[in-house]
Protein backbone atom coordinates (compact mmCIF):
# COMPACT_ATOMS: atom_id res chain seq x y z
CA UNK A 1 0.00 0.00 0.00
CA UNK A 2 2.41 2.82 1.16
CA UNK A 3 4.88 1.90 -1.67
CA UNK A 4 2.23 2.46 -4.43
CA UNK A 5 0.91 5.34 -2.73
CA UNK A 6 4.52 6.99 -2.51
CA UNK A 7 4.92 6.42 -5.94
CA UNK A 8 1.65 7.88 -7.32
CA UNK A 9 2.48 11.25 -5.23
CA UNK A 10 5.77 11.36 -6.26
CA UNK A 11 4.64 11.68 -9.71
CA UNK A 12 3.38 14.78 -10.95
CA UNK A 13 -0.66 14.72 -11.10
CA UNK A 14 -2.04 13.84 -14.94
CA UNK A 15 -4.83 17.24 -14.09
CA UNK A 16 -4.29 19.80 -11.34
CA UNK A 17 -6.94 22.23 -11.06
CA UNK A 18 -7.42 24.96 -8.87
CA UNK A 19 -11.23 26.51 -8.81
CA UNK A 20 -12.59 29.10 -6.18
CA UNK A 21 -14.72 27.99 -3.66
CA UNK A 22 -17.91 28.85 -5.45
CA UNK A 23 -20.52 26.01 -5.72
CA UNK A 24 -21.44 27.30 -9.19
CA UNK A 25 -18.15 25.22 -10.28
CA UNK A 26 -19.25 22.04 -8.28
CA UNK A 27 -20.92 20.63 -11.61
CA UNK A 28 -17.65 21.36 -13.77
CA UNK A 29 -15.17 19.81 -11.46
CA UNK A 30 -17.67 16.93 -11.22
CA UNK A 31 -18.35 16.12 -15.01
CA UNK A 32 -14.50 16.47 -15.12
CA UNK A 33 -13.88 13.78 -13.05
CA UNK A 34 -16.66 11.77 -14.07
CA UNK A 35 -15.47 11.65 -17.72
CA UNK A 36 -11.99 11.14 -16.69
CA UNK A 37 -13.23 8.17 -14.99
CA UNK A 38 -15.06 6.59 -17.89
CA UNK A 39 -11.65 6.84 -20.23
CA UNK A 40 -10.17 5.27 -16.95
CA UNK A 41 -12.49 2.27 -17.63
CA UNK A 42 -14.80 2.73 -14.63
CA UNK A 43 -18.54 1.71 -15.81
CA UNK A 44 -21.38 4.19 -15.65
CA UNK A 45 -22.04 3.82 -11.73
CA UNK A 46 -18.27 3.76 -10.72
CA UNK A 47 -18.29 7.37 -12.58
CA UNK A 48 -21.30 7.99 -10.87
CA UNK A 49 -19.74 7.62 -7.16
CA UNK A 50 -16.86 9.40 -8.05
CA UNK A 51 -18.19 12.22 -9.17
CA UNK A 52 -20.06 12.07 -6.17
CA UNK A 53 -17.34 11.74 -3.92
CA UNK A 54 -15.74 14.44 -5.08
CA UNK A 55 -18.61 16.96 -5.19
CA UNK A 56 -19.13 15.81 -1.48
CA UNK A 57 -16.02 16.71 -0.60
CA UNK A 58 -15.59 20.35 -2.29
CA UNK A 59 -19.28 20.86 -0.59
CA UNK A 60 -17.66 20.33 2.74
CA UNK A 61 -14.78 22.57 1.89
CA UNK A 62 -16.43 24.93 0.93
CA UNK A 63 -18.91 25.15 3.96
CA UNK A 64 -16.93 23.75 7.03
CA UNK A 65 -13.71 24.97 6.08
CA UNK A 66 -14.06 28.09 4.45
CA UNK A 67 -17.57 29.22 5.71
CA UNK A 68 -19.23 29.53 2.08
CA UNK A 69 -16.70 32.03 1.36
CA UNK A 70 -16.80 31.88 -2.49
CA UNK A 71 -13.09 33.18 -3.39
CA UNK A 72 -10.64 30.75 -1.52
CA UNK A 73 -8.96 28.37 -3.75
CA UNK A 74 -9.40 24.06 -3.37
CA UNK A 75 -6.93 22.42 -5.44
CA UNK A 76 -7.66 18.95 -7.05
CA UNK A 77 -5.29 16.63 -8.45
CA UNK A 78 -5.50 13.57 -10.43
CA UNK A 79 -3.90 10.44 -11.23
CA UNK A 80 -4.52 7.10 -13.02
CA UNK A 81 -3.85 4.49 -10.59
CA UNK A 82 -1.75 1.75 -12.61
CA UNK A 83 -1.57 -1.27 -12.38
CA UNK A 84 0.37 -2.12 -9.10
CA UNK A 85 3.40 -3.33 -8.79
CA UNK A 86 1.28 -5.59 -6.12
CA UNK A 87 -1.30 -6.60 -9.19
CA UNK A 88 -3.81 -4.20 -7.36
CA UNK A 89 -6.67 -3.20 -10.09
CA UNK A 90 -6.20 -0.06 -11.89
CA UNK A 91 -7.73 2.87 -10.74
CA UNK A 92 -8.02 6.60 -9.89
CA UNK A 93 -6.31 8.58 -7.41
CA UNK A 94 -7.70 12.09 -6.13
CA UNK A 95 -6.51 14.63 -3.92
CA UNK A 96 -8.40 17.19 -2.73
CA UNK A 97 -6.95 20.57 -0.64
CA UNK A 98 -7.70 23.60 0.89
CA UNK A 99 -6.06 26.21 2.93
CA UNK A 100 -8.46 26.31 5.46
CA UNK A 101 -8.25 26.23 9.31
CA UNK A 102 -7.04 22.56 10.17
CA UNK A 103 -9.41 20.24 12.09
CA UNK A 104 -8.33 16.46 13.89
CA UNK A 105 -9.01 14.04 10.71
CA UNK A 106 -10.50 12.07 13.36
CA UNK A 107 -12.91 14.70 14.01
CA UNK A 108 -14.68 14.35 10.79
CA UNK A 109 -17.03 11.57 11.12
CA UNK A 110 -20.33 11.14 9.32
CA UNK A 111 -23.47 10.70 11.56
CA UNK A 112 -25.26 6.97 12.39
CA UNK A 113 -27.82 6.96 9.77
CA UNK A 114 -30.06 6.70 12.61
CA UNK A 115 -30.54 9.73 13.29
CA UNK A 116 -32.12 11.46 10.19
CA UNK A 117 -31.87 14.96 9.57
CA UNK A 118 -30.95 17.18 7.17
CA UNK A 119 -27.17 17.69 7.43
CA UNK A 120 -24.22 14.67 8.27
CA UNK A 121 -24.21 12.63 5.53
CA UNK A 122 -21.25 13.89 2.92
CA UNK A 123 -18.56 12.23 5.17
CA UNK A 124 -20.93 8.77 4.73
CA UNK A 125 -21.64 8.96 1.32
CA UNK A 126 -17.61 9.52 0.76
CA UNK A 127 -16.14 6.75 2.76
CA UNK A 128 -19.50 4.36 1.36
CA UNK A 129 -18.36 4.81 -2.20
CA UNK A 130 -14.76 5.22 -2.70
CA UNK A 131 -11.91 2.85 -1.80
CA UNK A 132 -9.74 4.58 0.69
CA UNK A 133 -10.73 8.06 2.48
CA UNK A 134 -7.92 9.84 4.56
CA UNK A 135 -7.82 12.87 5.90
CA UNK A 136 -5.01 14.83 6.84
CA UNK A 137 -3.28 18.27 7.70
CA UNK A 138 -1.27 19.86 5.44
CA UNK A 139 2.28 20.62 5.83
CA UNK A 140 1.32 24.47 7.17
CA UNK A 141 -2.37 25.40 6.43
CA UNK A 142 -5.82 23.17 5.09
CA UNK A 143 -6.60 19.73 5.31
CA UNK A 144 -6.00 17.48 2.72
CA UNK A 145 -8.47 14.80 1.40
CA UNK A 146 -7.04 11.56 -0.17
CA UNK A 147 -9.51 9.39 -2.13
CA UNK A 148 -8.63 6.01 -4.08
CA UNK A 149 -11.37 4.01 -5.97
CA UNK A 150 -9.85 0.98 -7.68
CA UNK A 151 -11.94 -0.53 -10.96
CA UNK A 152 -13.97 -3.83 -9.78
CA UNK A 153 -13.60 -3.93 -6.58
CA UNK A 154 -16.56 -3.31 -4.05
CA UNK A 155 -16.56 -0.36 -2.03
CA UNK A 156 -14.78 -1.10 1.75
CA UNK A 157 -18.34 -1.05 3.19
CA UNK A 158 -19.86 -3.32 1.01
CA UNK A 159 -17.49 -6.06 1.99
CA UNK A 160 -17.98 -8.09 5.15
CA UNK A 161 -16.55 -7.12 8.32
CA UNK A 162 -15.17 -4.31 6.52
CA UNK B 1 -25.35 18.66 -19.00
CA UNK B 2 -29.06 18.01 -18.84
CA UNK B 3 -31.10 21.03 -19.27
CA UNK B 4 -31.58 23.33 -16.40
CA UNK B 5 -33.94 26.32 -15.66
CA UNK B 6 -33.35 28.72 -13.04
CA UNK B 7 -36.99 28.17 -11.78
CA UNK B 8 -39.11 24.74 -10.62
CA UNK B 9 -42.02 24.27 -12.71
CA UNK B 10 -45.16 24.01 -10.79
CA UNK B 11 -48.47 22.82 -11.36
CA UNK B 12 -51.42 22.54 -9.57
CA UNK B 13 -53.19 18.80 -9.59
CA UNK B 14 -56.96 17.68 -8.07
CA UNK B 15 -55.16 19.26 -4.45
CA UNK B 16 -51.39 18.56 -4.65
CA UNK B 17 -48.94 20.82 -5.89
CA UNK B 18 -46.44 19.50 -8.08
CA UNK B 19 -43.10 20.48 -8.20
CA UNK B 20 -40.45 19.65 -11.38
CA UNK B 21 -37.09 20.95 -11.16
CA UNK B 22 -34.88 20.02 -13.99
CA UNK B 23 -31.11 19.59 -14.75
CA UNK B 24 -28.81 19.05 -11.72
CA UNK B 25 -30.04 19.21 -7.25
CA UNK B 26 -26.50 19.85 -6.19
CA UNK B 27 -25.41 22.79 -3.49
CA UNK B 28 -25.68 25.53 -5.87
CA UNK B 29 -28.97 24.77 -6.75
CA UNK B 30 -30.66 23.21 -4.24
CA UNK B 31 -31.85 26.85 -2.65
CA UNK B 32 -34.12 26.71 -5.65
CA UNK B 33 -35.80 23.22 -4.72
CA UNK B 34 -35.76 24.27 -0.56
CA UNK B 35 -37.67 27.36 -1.78
CA UNK B 36 -40.37 25.91 -3.97
CA UNK B 37 -41.18 23.47 -1.53
CA UNK B 38 -41.23 26.34 1.42
CA UNK B 39 -43.96 28.39 -1.19
CA UNK B 40 -45.65 25.24 -1.38
CA UNK B 41 -46.14 24.38 2.04
CA UNK B 42 -47.41 27.97 2.72
CA UNK B 43 -50.52 26.67 0.14
CA UNK B 44 -51.14 23.82 2.71
CA UNK B 45 -52.02 21.21 0.12
CA UNK B 46 -53.01 17.67 0.70
CA UNK B 47 -49.77 16.47 -0.94
CA UNK B 48 -46.67 18.10 -2.96
CA UNK B 49 -45.27 15.72 -5.13
CA UNK B 50 -41.39 16.26 -6.21
CA UNK B 51 -41.17 14.91 -9.67
CA UNK B 52 -37.33 14.01 -10.33
CA UNK B 53 -37.95 12.79 -13.89
CA UNK B 54 -35.84 15.67 -15.34
CA UNK B 55 -33.36 15.88 -12.27
CA UNK B 56 -29.97 14.18 -13.24
CA UNK B 57 -27.95 14.12 -10.26
CA UNK B 58 -28.49 14.77 -6.86
CA UNK B 59 -25.99 15.20 -3.90
CA UNK B 60 -26.44 15.62 -0.04
CA UNK B 61 -27.52 19.08 0.11
CA UNK B 62 -30.47 17.78 -2.21
CA UNK B 63 -31.36 14.98 0.08
CA UNK B 64 -30.89 17.66 3.01
CA UNK B 65 -33.57 19.78 1.42
CA UNK B 66 -36.21 17.17 1.30
CA UNK B 67 -35.19 15.79 5.01
CA UNK B 68 -35.73 18.87 6.12
CA UNK B 69 -39.32 19.29 3.95
CA UNK B 70 -40.28 15.77 5.15
CA UNK B 71 -39.79 17.18 9.15
CA UNK B 72 -41.34 20.12 8.25
CA UNK B 73 -44.42 18.54 6.95
CA UNK B 74 -45.39 16.02 9.44
CA UNK B 75 -47.92 16.31 11.16
CA UNK B 76 -49.15 19.37 9.30
CA UNK B 77 -51.67 17.55 6.90
CA UNK B 78 -49.24 17.52 3.84
CA UNK B 79 -47.86 14.73 2.51
CA UNK B 80 -44.53 14.48 0.63
CA UNK B 81 -43.89 12.34 -2.52
CA UNK B 82 -41.17 11.54 -4.30
CA UNK B 83 -41.49 10.27 -7.39
CA UNK B 84 -39.58 9.74 -11.05
CA UNK B 85 -35.82 9.44 -9.89
CA UNK B 86 -33.59 7.91 -11.99
CA UNK B 87 -31.10 5.17 -11.31
CA UNK B 88 -28.30 7.85 -10.44
CA UNK B 89 -30.50 9.44 -7.96
CA UNK B 90 -31.94 6.72 -6.47
CA UNK B 91 -28.58 5.54 -6.01
CA UNK B 92 -27.75 8.24 -3.25
CA UNK B 93 -31.33 7.61 -2.11
CA UNK B 94 -30.06 4.28 -0.99
CA UNK B 95 -26.31 5.06 0.33
CA UNK B 96 -28.31 7.06 2.81
CA UNK B 97 -30.37 4.45 3.23
CA UNK B 98 -33.00 6.88 3.04
CA UNK B 99 -35.67 5.10 0.58
CA UNK B 100 -37.48 4.21 3.73
CA UNK B 101 -38.01 7.37 5.26
CA UNK B 102 -39.77 8.93 1.94
CA UNK B 103 -42.54 7.88 -0.12
CA UNK B 104 -40.86 7.24 -3.53
CA UNK B 105 -43.25 6.31 -6.18
CA UNK B 106 -42.23 5.17 -9.48
CA UNK B 107 -43.91 7.92 -11.62
CA UNK B 108 -46.36 10.99 -11.35
CA UNK B 109 -49.47 9.00 -12.05
CA UNK B 110 -48.66 6.67 -8.90
CA UNK B 111 -47.49 9.68 -7.05
CA UNK B 112 -50.92 11.57 -7.50
CA UNK B 113 -53.21 7.77 -6.78
CA UNK B 114 -53.87 7.27 -3.52
CA UNK B 115 -52.64 4.70 -1.19
CA UNK C 1 -12.70 45.90 -25.38
CA UNK C 2 -9.22 46.25 -24.46
CA UNK C 3 -9.94 47.69 -20.90
CA UNK C 4 -12.87 44.38 -20.61
CA UNK C 5 -10.23 42.22 -21.15
CA UNK C 6 -8.00 43.83 -19.14
CA UNK C 7 -10.04 43.57 -16.41
CA UNK C 8 -10.38 39.79 -16.90
CA UNK C 9 -6.62 38.97 -16.96
CA UNK C 10 -5.87 40.82 -13.96
CA UNK C 11 -7.98 38.97 -11.43
CA UNK C 12 -7.67 35.29 -10.81
CA UNK C 13 -9.02 32.71 -13.27
CA UNK C 14 -12.02 30.89 -11.31
CA UNK C 15 -10.88 27.78 -12.76
CA UNK C 16 -7.25 27.13 -13.26
CA UNK C 17 -6.11 23.73 -14.73
CA UNK C 18 -3.14 21.90 -15.75
CA UNK C 19 -3.38 18.69 -17.96
CA UNK C 20 -1.17 16.49 -19.64
CA UNK C 21 -1.17 16.40 -23.57
CA UNK C 22 -2.62 12.99 -23.27
CA UNK C 23 -5.70 12.62 -25.35
CA UNK C 24 -7.23 10.39 -22.94
CA UNK C 25 -8.21 13.95 -21.09
CA UNK C 26 -10.04 15.77 -23.70
CA UNK C 27 -13.17 14.75 -22.77
CA UNK C 28 -12.68 15.65 -19.25
CA UNK C 29 -11.64 19.04 -19.88
CA UNK C 30 -14.65 19.73 -22.58
CA UNK C 31 -17.34 18.16 -19.98
CA UNK C 32 -15.83 20.63 -17.30
CA UNK C 33 -16.23 23.58 -19.76
CA UNK C 34 -19.32 22.78 -21.08
CA UNK C 35 -21.04 22.22 -17.45
CA UNK C 36 -19.23 25.62 -16.32
CA UNK C 37 -20.97 26.94 -19.02
CA UNK C 38 -23.77 26.05 -18.42
CA UNK C 39 -23.86 27.15 -15.19
CA UNK C 40 -22.97 30.92 -16.24
CA UNK C 41 -26.11 30.40 -18.55
CA UNK C 42 -25.31 29.42 -22.43
CA UNK C 43 -27.98 27.08 -23.64
CA UNK C 44 -27.16 23.79 -24.93
CA UNK C 45 -26.19 24.68 -28.66
CA UNK C 46 -23.29 26.94 -26.55
CA UNK C 47 -22.45 24.55 -24.27
CA UNK C 48 -20.97 22.59 -27.04
CA UNK C 49 -19.37 24.55 -29.60
CA UNK C 50 -17.20 26.21 -25.85
CA UNK C 51 -16.75 22.17 -25.92
CA UNK C 52 -15.73 21.95 -29.08
CA UNK C 53 -13.85 24.97 -29.51
CA UNK C 54 -11.57 24.01 -26.17
CA UNK C 55 -11.33 20.36 -27.32
CA UNK C 56 -10.25 21.45 -30.83
CA UNK C 57 -7.80 24.18 -29.73
CA UNK C 58 -5.91 21.38 -27.56
CA UNK C 59 -5.67 18.94 -30.08
CA UNK C 60 -3.61 21.03 -31.80
CA UNK C 61 -1.43 22.07 -28.42
CA UNK C 62 -1.04 18.09 -28.91
CA UNK C 63 -0.53 17.32 -32.65
CA UNK C 64 1.55 20.46 -33.43
CA UNK C 65 2.92 22.23 -30.37
CA UNK C 66 4.17 18.90 -28.84
CA UNK C 67 4.19 16.48 -31.47
CA UNK C 68 1.81 13.70 -30.14
CA UNK C 69 4.20 13.84 -26.74
CA UNK C 70 1.73 13.15 -24.01
CA UNK C 71 3.52 14.02 -20.85
CA UNK C 72 3.77 17.75 -21.54
CA UNK C 73 1.88 20.64 -19.88
CA UNK C 74 -1.25 22.15 -20.78
CA UNK C 75 -2.50 25.26 -18.78
CA UNK C 76 -6.16 26.14 -19.24
CA UNK C 77 -7.65 29.39 -17.10
CA UNK C 78 -11.66 30.14 -17.12
CA UNK C 79 -13.04 33.70 -15.79
CA UNK C 80 -16.98 34.08 -16.08
CA UNK C 81 -17.05 36.98 -18.43
CA UNK C 82 -19.16 39.32 -16.51
CA UNK C 83 -21.58 41.76 -17.54
CA UNK C 84 -18.78 44.81 -19.23
CA UNK C 85 -18.68 48.35 -18.18
CA UNK C 86 -19.81 49.03 -21.99
CA UNK C 87 -23.26 46.83 -21.48
CA UNK C 88 -21.21 43.69 -23.29
CA UNK C 89 -23.15 40.34 -22.57
CA UNK C 90 -22.04 38.37 -19.83
CA UNK C 91 -20.17 35.31 -21.22
CA UNK C 92 -16.98 33.20 -20.80
CA UNK C 93 -13.36 34.11 -21.32
CA UNK C 94 -10.64 31.15 -21.48
CA UNK C 95 -6.77 31.22 -22.04
CA UNK C 96 -5.30 28.17 -23.23
CA UNK C 97 -1.42 27.88 -23.18
CA UNK C 98 1.01 25.68 -23.63
CA UNK C 99 5.56 25.71 -23.58
CA UNK C 100 5.47 24.15 -27.00
CA UNK C 101 7.65 26.24 -29.86
CA UNK C 102 6.56 29.18 -31.20
CA UNK C 103 4.89 30.11 -34.40
CA UNK C 104 3.56 33.12 -35.79
CA UNK C 105 0.52 33.74 -34.76
CA UNK C 106 -0.69 35.13 -38.28
CA UNK C 107 0.35 31.23 -39.54
CA UNK C 108 -2.24 29.40 -37.97
CA UNK C 109 -4.97 29.29 -39.65
CA UNK C 110 -7.40 27.19 -41.09
CA UNK C 111 -7.43 26.24 -44.81
CA UNK C 112 -10.38 26.97 -46.98
CA UNK C 113 -13.44 24.92 -46.77
CA UNK C 114 -13.49 23.88 -50.83
CA UNK C 115 -10.54 22.09 -50.38
CA UNK C 116 -11.27 18.70 -48.70
CA UNK C 117 -9.02 16.91 -47.00
CA UNK C 118 -8.75 14.98 -43.71
CA UNK C 119 -7.44 18.08 -41.80
CA UNK C 120 -6.94 21.57 -41.38
CA UNK C 121 -10.69 21.93 -39.94
CA UNK C 122 -9.53 22.84 -36.18
CA UNK C 123 -8.76 26.91 -36.10
CA UNK C 124 -12.07 27.08 -38.91
CA UNK C 125 -14.07 25.33 -36.40
CA UNK C 126 -12.81 27.29 -33.06
CA UNK C 127 -13.06 30.67 -35.12
CA UNK C 128 -16.89 29.86 -36.28
CA UNK C 129 -18.26 28.98 -32.77
CA UNK C 130 -16.51 31.78 -30.70
CA UNK C 131 -16.58 35.37 -30.42
CA UNK C 132 -12.94 36.37 -30.21
CA UNK C 133 -10.47 34.03 -31.43
CA UNK C 134 -6.56 35.33 -30.44
CA UNK C 135 -3.23 33.38 -30.77
CA UNK C 136 -0.42 34.96 -29.48
CA UNK C 137 3.14 33.82 -28.68
CA UNK C 138 3.77 33.71 -24.51
CA UNK C 139 6.72 35.81 -23.00
CA UNK C 140 9.26 33.23 -23.31
CA UNK C 141 8.01 29.99 -24.75
CA UNK C 142 4.57 28.45 -26.06
CA UNK C 143 1.79 30.14 -27.83
CA UNK C 144 -1.55 31.03 -25.92
CA UNK C 145 -4.92 31.05 -27.48
CA UNK C 146 -7.37 33.51 -25.85
CA UNK C 147 -11.00 32.27 -26.67
CA UNK C 148 -14.25 34.26 -25.70
CA UNK C 149 -17.77 33.52 -26.42
CA UNK C 150 -20.85 35.75 -24.81
CA UNK C 151 -24.12 34.58 -24.39
CA UNK C 152 -26.98 35.42 -27.24
CA UNK C 153 -24.11 36.90 -29.78
CA UNK C 154 -24.22 34.91 -32.74
CA UNK C 155 -20.76 33.72 -33.46
CA UNK C 156 -18.17 36.29 -35.33
CA UNK C 157 -18.37 34.36 -38.86
CA UNK C 158 -22.33 33.97 -38.88
CA UNK C 159 -22.40 38.11 -39.02
CA UNK C 160 -22.91 39.89 -42.34
CA UNK C 161 -19.23 41.35 -42.94
CA UNK C 162 -17.49 40.06 -40.40
CA UNK D 1 -20.53 10.67 -19.81
CA UNK D 2 -22.59 7.95 -22.82
CA UNK D 3 -21.70 4.65 -22.72
CA UNK D 4 -18.91 3.91 -24.86
CA UNK D 5 -17.14 0.35 -25.78
CA UNK D 6 -13.41 0.23 -26.71
CA UNK D 7 -14.57 -1.61 -29.75
CA UNK D 8 -16.47 -0.90 -32.49
CA UNK D 9 -19.84 -3.20 -33.26
CA UNK D 10 -20.13 -4.42 -36.94
CA UNK D 11 -22.82 -6.13 -38.06
CA UNK D 12 -22.95 -7.63 -42.02
CA UNK D 13 -26.62 -6.78 -43.89
CA UNK D 14 -27.71 -7.46 -47.42
CA UNK D 15 -23.84 -6.80 -48.69
CA UNK D 16 -23.54 -3.63 -46.11
CA UNK D 17 -20.71 -3.61 -43.43
CA UNK D 18 -22.70 -1.51 -40.59
CA UNK D 19 -20.65 -0.12 -38.01
CA UNK D 20 -21.84 0.98 -34.86
CA UNK D 21 -19.38 3.26 -32.54
CA UNK D 22 -20.50 4.66 -29.52
CA UNK D 23 -19.75 7.34 -27.04
CA UNK D 24 -17.88 10.08 -28.03
CA UNK D 25 -15.42 10.31 -31.22
CA UNK D 26 -12.46 12.52 -30.16
CA UNK D 27 -8.81 12.44 -30.71
CA UNK D 28 -8.29 9.27 -28.70
CA UNK D 29 -11.30 7.57 -29.71
CA UNK D 30 -11.19 8.34 -33.51
CA UNK D 31 -7.72 5.33 -34.24
CA UNK D 32 -10.64 3.15 -33.24
CA UNK D 33 -13.14 4.17 -36.08
CA UNK D 34 -10.60 4.63 -38.73
CA UNK D 35 -9.29 0.98 -38.24
CA UNK D 36 -12.90 -0.51 -38.16
CA UNK D 37 -13.61 1.48 -41.31
CA UNK D 38 -9.80 0.08 -43.37
CA UNK D 39 -11.08 -3.41 -41.84
CA UNK D 40 -14.78 -2.92 -43.30
CA UNK D 41 -13.38 -1.53 -46.69
CA UNK D 42 -10.79 -4.95 -47.04
CA UNK D 43 -14.11 -6.97 -47.28
CA UNK D 44 -15.05 -4.58 -50.28
CA UNK D 45 -18.46 -4.38 -49.61
CA UNK D 46 -20.95 -2.70 -51.40
CA UNK D 47 -22.03 -0.16 -49.06
CA UNK D 48 -20.31 0.67 -45.80
CA UNK D 49 -22.89 2.34 -43.45
CA UNK D 50 -21.80 4.35 -39.90
CA UNK D 51 -24.45 4.65 -37.89
CA UNK D 52 -23.84 7.29 -35.51
CA UNK D 53 -27.21 7.02 -33.54
CA UNK D 54 -24.48 5.97 -30.21
CA UNK D 55 -22.42 8.78 -30.78
CA UNK D 56 -23.08 11.41 -28.85
CA UNK D 57 -20.13 13.99 -29.69
CA UNK D 58 -17.64 14.48 -32.39
CA UNK D 59 -14.66 16.50 -32.96
CA UNK D 60 -12.32 17.47 -36.24
CA UNK D 61 -10.42 14.09 -35.72
CA UNK D 62 -13.68 12.29 -36.14
CA UNK D 63 -14.58 14.08 -39.07
CA UNK D 64 -10.89 13.66 -40.74
CA UNK D 65 -11.43 10.13 -40.30
CA UNK D 66 -14.52 10.31 -42.70
CA UNK D 67 -13.77 12.68 -44.90
CA UNK D 68 -10.25 10.10 -45.15
CA UNK D 69 -12.78 6.95 -45.46
CA UNK D 70 -14.50 9.07 -48.30
CA UNK D 71 -11.38 9.52 -50.50
CA UNK D 72 -10.66 6.27 -50.22
CA UNK D 73 -13.03 4.57 -51.32
CA UNK D 74 -14.17 6.77 -54.20
CA UNK D 75 -14.03 4.62 -57.54
CA UNK D 76 -13.63 1.12 -55.56
CA UNK D 77 -17.29 0.49 -55.55
CA UNK D 78 -17.90 0.81 -52.07
CA UNK D 79 -20.56 3.53 -51.10
CA UNK D 80 -19.87 5.07 -47.38
CA UNK D 81 -22.99 6.32 -45.72
CA UNK D 82 -23.96 7.99 -42.59
CA UNK D 83 -26.82 7.68 -40.39
CA UNK D 84 -28.75 8.62 -37.38
CA UNK D 85 -26.44 11.45 -36.39
CA UNK D 86 -27.65 13.64 -33.22
CA UNK D 87 -28.28 17.29 -33.48
CA UNK D 88 -24.87 18.27 -31.93
CA UNK D 89 -22.83 15.74 -34.19
CA UNK D 90 -24.96 17.33 -37.36
CA UNK D 91 -23.46 20.63 -36.28
CA UNK D 92 -20.09 19.89 -36.89
CA UNK D 93 -20.92 18.92 -39.89
CA UNK D 94 -22.49 22.10 -40.71
CA UNK D 95 -19.64 24.12 -39.59
CA UNK D 96 -17.28 22.02 -41.62
CA UNK D 97 -19.40 22.36 -44.65
CA UNK D 98 -19.14 18.78 -45.04
CA UNK D 99 -23.19 17.73 -44.91
CA UNK D 100 -22.75 18.10 -48.58
CA UNK D 101 -19.88 16.16 -49.06
CA UNK D 102 -21.03 13.00 -47.26
CA UNK D 103 -23.71 10.48 -47.71
CA UNK D 104 -25.76 11.57 -44.63
CA UNK D 105 -29.52 9.21 -43.94
CA UNK D 106 -31.94 9.90 -41.18
CA UNK D 107 -31.67 6.10 -40.14
CA UNK D 108 -30.26 2.92 -40.58
CA UNK D 109 -33.16 1.66 -42.17
CA UNK D 110 -32.76 4.74 -44.82
CA UNK D 111 -28.76 4.19 -44.67
CA UNK D 112 -29.42 0.51 -46.11
CA UNK D 113 -32.43 0.92 -48.46
CA UNK D 114 -31.30 1.48 -52.34
CA UNK D 115 -31.28 5.52 -53.42
N1 LIG E 1 -13.39 19.78 4.76
C1 LIG E 1 -13.76 19.85 6.06
N2 LIG E 1 -13.20 20.75 6.87
C2 LIG E 1 -13.57 20.83 8.16
N3 LIG E 1 -14.49 20.05 8.73
C3 LIG E 1 -15.10 19.13 7.97
C4 LIG E 1 -14.77 18.98 6.60
N4 LIG E 1 -15.53 17.98 6.10
C5 LIG E 1 -16.30 17.55 7.11
N5 LIG E 1 -16.06 18.20 8.24
C6 LIG E 1 -16.68 17.96 9.56
O1 LIG E 1 -17.31 16.67 9.52
C7 LIG E 1 -18.71 16.78 9.79
C8 LIG E 1 -19.51 15.79 8.97
O2 LIG E 1 -19.52 16.19 7.59
P1 LIG E 1 -20.67 15.69 6.63
O3 LIG E 1 -20.81 14.22 6.81
O4 LIG E 1 -20.35 16.12 5.27
O5 LIG E 1 -22.00 16.38 7.13
P2 LIG E 1 -22.43 17.92 7.14
O6 LIG E 1 -21.51 18.62 6.21
O7 LIG E 1 -23.83 17.91 6.68
O8 LIG E 1 -22.28 18.33 8.57
C9 LIG E 1 -19.07 18.23 9.50
O9 LIG E 1 -20.17 18.65 10.25
C10 LIG E 1 -17.77 18.95 9.89
O10 LIG E 1 -17.73 19.19 11.28
N1 LIG F 1 -1.32 25.13 -31.14
C1 LIG F 1 -0.68 25.19 -32.32
N2 LIG F 1 0.66 25.25 -32.37
C2 LIG F 1 1.30 25.30 -33.54
N3 LIG F 1 0.69 25.34 -34.74
C3 LIG F 1 -0.63 25.28 -34.78
C4 LIG F 1 -1.40 25.22 -33.57
N4 LIG F 1 -2.69 25.19 -33.93
C5 LIG F 1 -2.75 25.22 -35.25
N5 LIG F 1 -1.51 25.28 -35.79
C6 LIG F 1 -1.19 25.38 -37.24
O1 LIG F 1 -2.37 25.76 -37.94
C7 LIG F 1 -2.72 24.77 -38.93
C8 LIG F 1 -4.24 24.62 -39.04
O2 LIG F 1 -4.75 23.94 -37.89
P1 LIG F 1 -6.12 23.18 -37.97
O3 LIG F 1 -7.12 24.06 -38.62
O4 LIG F 1 -6.47 22.71 -36.61
O5 LIG F 1 -5.90 21.92 -38.91
P2 LIG F 1 -4.97 20.65 -38.73
O6 LIG F 1 -4.64 20.57 -37.28
O7 LIG F 1 -5.82 19.51 -39.19
O8 LIG F 1 -3.78 20.88 -39.59
C9 LIG F 1 -2.00 23.51 -38.50
O9 LIG F 1 -1.75 22.66 -39.58
C10 LIG F 1 -0.74 24.06 -37.83
O10 LIG F 1 0.24 24.33 -38.79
Amino acid sequence: MKTRRAQALQTEPHIHLRVCSDPLYLSGVRDMVGAVARRLGFDDLGCSQIALAVDEALCNVIRHGYESAADRPIWISLWPEALGAEGASPGITLLIEDEAKQIEPDQIKGRELEDIRPGGLGVHIIREVMDEVEFAKRERVGMRLRLVKRIGERPAEERAGA
Amino acid sequence: MSQESDTIAREDRDGAVVLSPSGDIDMSRSPLLREAITKARGDKPARIVVDLVDVGYMDSSGLATLVEAMKLVRGTGTALVLCAMNERVRAIFEIARLEQYFTIRADLEAALGGD
